[in-house]
């Protein structure tokens, strides 16, 4: 079989040649524990400050607040734990309907184990959260509210500039999860009041199990993994050195090529979608492509389930995903979908495109082809569908 | 993933279709899915002689529904009857967990087969799906 | 400069080639996420599980039971901080002096933080923990004992089977820190009564920035990272695939080769002491090595300091650590020297050098010449010292 | 990590040794970690002609100590005294947080070499180091 072709951009993508060509020597010679005292270790110590550097600069933030992770759900549960450790009086928290389990399981456990209280903020069709439902949610036992910057499972971007103004003039906490934000829309701190915020390497093209968590100089929270006080004290663990520097290689090219992919994707996203209207019938997307990056494309395919048209496109070598894929090995259906108010068949419906940084015009010429012979066989099959 | 079996008749469903003159139509709908199988069935002296089914479904329960088609065409009602849950397990090979609820789409196929009562659909619909439905 | 001679194997060790080797197609081609439903991510879901086996193989249990983890802190800090979670009433820890940090600064939160209670149990000089010292400091409060199995300053063998057994008798939660054990003596949970068990990949020849946690079936503790319920549940966030398939290929080829390192290190280590008792007056050795790990070596030489003397070493061409590498940034001296009864100054004249599977003949007698030179300029230099 | 100075002090330390006849000799000892440097110094015309010591310490410890050995000799006391902590930052180039407090260590012989008191050992015996020391 060939190898397959891949749309599925925001489970996870390929290491860029170049970041893992930067990570072998550290998984080769320079072995040395960052926290020794011979050079070895400075050395790999060093190639950590400098992961550092670049990821601040993605970001626009000083090097010093960046605290690398495993990922991005350790980041989300350290500061989400963290924030609730500290605050022993207020214990309400507020977030949206459509985060990323990491950030709702968490709730849901401070909230059962921490009496917490959670206010989880519709969305519109779009899948957009009203910064007016925030502020009306705003109690004065607030102190947390957190809101992905841009959702996995369709694309569409949050007003995180209102909200962190918003709680900024509240004096509360603004946690942002930008994991699936950073290398496809400019994230600049400077200009977005954010307090933290979480990446994930996979996602940007670096290794599987690194990520970090950025902290406004000044938010002091507990750690969540205690012991050698690595990463300032704020993450103990012997660092994922090679991790680490892929990391920050990626990150450096997401920021160099951000406005090229940003533009070629929209490009190859409008192909598909006029291509899929000409090809295809009775065919919906989910979400708004008005509000949302144009990396992500959720469609709904009537008379057919996507379980079934992603399994035959993946026999005909494409990946595309039927929900996020953290979640797909719970039977649940997308919380996500269900939350900008589809039915739970228009869900069953649903597939993920996801395009990235190495998709071509031919690829998705064929993704449509297949797309269209996938659906015209399973609707073939299906009571559901009058052909 | 899938095992063999259920990727071959995933792809390759045999039966496909359905029968204008059937002696009887069943309808089936997973309790714990939704998905659905149209069933249609010509008997020639209590003996299954032809079958054909239109499936709604995740990929196993299009292919269990093929397999089950396959399998019945030559029993007679008795012995559709004296099918087990193993034999259906193993007609349909290694399940993943997540997949092992369509041995009931195919068991409640089976056991309709083997007492059918309906000549034709009494109503050409969907069966509603979702938090209400059975 | 040559490449350094590697003697803190406890630190770190270089990752085994063929770790190496067969990580690399999961940094390359095969890079679907684990939860996908399409074949390029079932190819790194089955990685995982394979990995899953070679580990639970190596010590001996079912590997339902092993969690992957970022390494040996997140473990321990999932255990400590889940098993405090889940008792509200029992409010009691027994741990003992020379765990590492990520057991005692975790102990040290959960008492500071959670109303916790901490017994520390000292040590006999050889860095023993009695067990009749845990047996009298049990009460009904006790919920918790942490001991670790193998000490990684001193190497000092804890009476893991015995505490085992107390705990059981107790029906109290026993875990045991085995960073430093796996691969360095035979751990096998089907004779140890043990709860819960950490590990870390990067000790035995894996790559940094993934271990793991063992527990036993019907240890049920909430997860540390919430989120996509990756790891049955237990650890969300997308998995470390490359860093999981190379712990399972380290932890088949230490099973392996256990005994014949296990000879072989002795073997070194005699020849290292011998040569070091001949050639280098006025030193000591920090415990027992009757009662440790024949790969850690933890020395005292009258007169000059660790410091100078490992930073010496460093511009000849050898890593040895002052102290656990871990905490060596921070200023503390040893805690686990202090509890095995050294004074200050002792403590500040000593460095530990841990052999492992690549150290040969040749570069222990390349030590002990260089050693000995350096320690006998320092001692040239020092006031402390009359020759 | 040291920088080339410390280094090259370090694994070369100018000066070391003992001067017999002494005219002042100074015991450092750092309080924050307890390295030890004893020092020996001669005078010509209060000028120092000539100067030794030995050092227990860290490795920065022993170049600071070498370091400024090469520095003094020739300058007066009120040379000495007029020495800044901005000029042995200088003399010792970058230092990490963690050596910081090597300064001083320096600052500490600067200050006896410009003030000396004793002219032997009264007791030549190591300090006392640790927790109750200084
Ligand atoms: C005994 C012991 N426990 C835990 C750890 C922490 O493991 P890791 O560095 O993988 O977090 C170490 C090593 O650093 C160790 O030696
Ligand atoms: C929005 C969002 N947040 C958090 C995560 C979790 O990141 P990781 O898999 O690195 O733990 C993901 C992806 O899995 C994500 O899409
Ligand atoms: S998902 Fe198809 S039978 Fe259940
Ligand atoms: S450690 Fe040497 S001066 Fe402090």
């Amino acid at each position: 079989m060939h190898t397959p072709i891949y749309f599925d951009y925001n489970a996870t993508t390929p290491i860029d040649p170049r970041v893992l060509e930067g990570m072998l020597p550290y998984l080769q010679n320079h072995f040395g524990n960052p926290s020794s005292t011979y050079s070895i270790g400075y050395r790999t110590k060093e190639a950590i400050e400098m992961a550092r550097k670049d990821i601040a600069n993605l970001i626009s933030v000083e090097d010093g607040n960046v605290f690398f992770t495993s990922g991005g759900s350790e980041a989300n549960s350290t500061i989400l734990k963290g924030i609730a450790a500290k605050s022993s009086k207020k214990k309400h928290i507020i977030t949206s309907s459509i985060e990323h389990p990491a950030i709702l399981k968490t709730c849901d456990y401070l909230r059962k184990h921490h009496g917490f209280q959670i206010t989880t903020i519709p969305v519109n069709p779009a899948g957009i959260v009203d910064v007016n439902d925030i502020e009306r949610a705003i109690t004065s036992q607030t102190v947390l509210v957190t809101v992905m910057m841009v959702n996995n499972e369709i694309g569409s971007i949050q007003p995180i500039k209102e909200i962190g103004n918003l709680c900024k003039k509240h004096n509360i906490h603004f946690h942002c999860d930008a994991v699936q934000a950073v290398g496809k829309i400019p994230v600049n701190l400077k200009e977005l009041p954010i307090d933290s915020l979480s990446m994930s390497a996979h996602k940007i093209y670096g290794p599987k199990g690194v990520g970090c968590l950025y902290l406004r100089e000044g938010v002091n929270i507990p750690p969540l993994i205690l012991g050698g006080s690595q990463e300032f004290g704020m993450r103990s663990g012997t660092e994922n050195v090679a991790g680490i520097v892929g990391f920050g290689i990626a990150a450096k090219i997401v920021q160099e090529d951000l406005y090229f992919n940003l533009t070629k994707i929209e490009y190859l996203r409008n192909l598909f979608l006029t291509n899929l209207h000409t090809e295809i019938e009775e065919c919906l997307i989910n979400g708004d492509i008005h509000a949302s990056v144009p990396s992500t494309i959720n469609i709904q395919i009537s008379g057919i389930r996507g379980e079934s048209l992603a399994s035959m496109l993946n026999e005909l070598g494409f990946c595309v995903s039927i929900a996020s894929a953290c979640s797909s090995t719970s039977s649940k259906l997308s919380h996500v979908l269900k939350a900008i108010g589809k039915t739970d068949e228009e869900i069953r419906s649903s597939i993920r495109i996801s395009i990235g940084a190495l998709t071509t015009e031919d690829e998705i010429n064929q993704l449509v082809r297949h797309l269209k012979q996938s659906v015209m066989r399973l609707r073939s099959f299906s009571p559901k569908y009058q052909m | 993933m899938f095992n063999d079996i259920i990727c071959d008749h995933f792809m390759n469903p045999r039966n496909i279709g359905e029968l204008t003159d059937a002696d009887y139509v069943i309808e089936i709908s997973n309790p714990i899915c939704g998905d659905t199988v149209h069933m249609y069935l010509r008997l020639n002296q209590e003996v299954i002689s032809d079958v054909a089914y239109r499936a709604y479904g995740c990929s196993t329960s299009i292919a269990t529904a093929s397999i089950v088609s396959e399998k019945i065409v030559g029993m007679s009602k008795a012995e559709i009857s004296s099918i087990t849950r193993n034999n259906v397990v193993e007609w349909l090979g290694e399940l993943e967990p997540s997949q092992l609820h369509c041995v009931d789409i195919a068991l409640n196929i089976l056991n309709q087969c083997a007492n059918p009562t309906k000549k034709k659909f009494e109503q050409k619909e969907f069966l509603i799906e979702g938090e209400g439905a059975f």
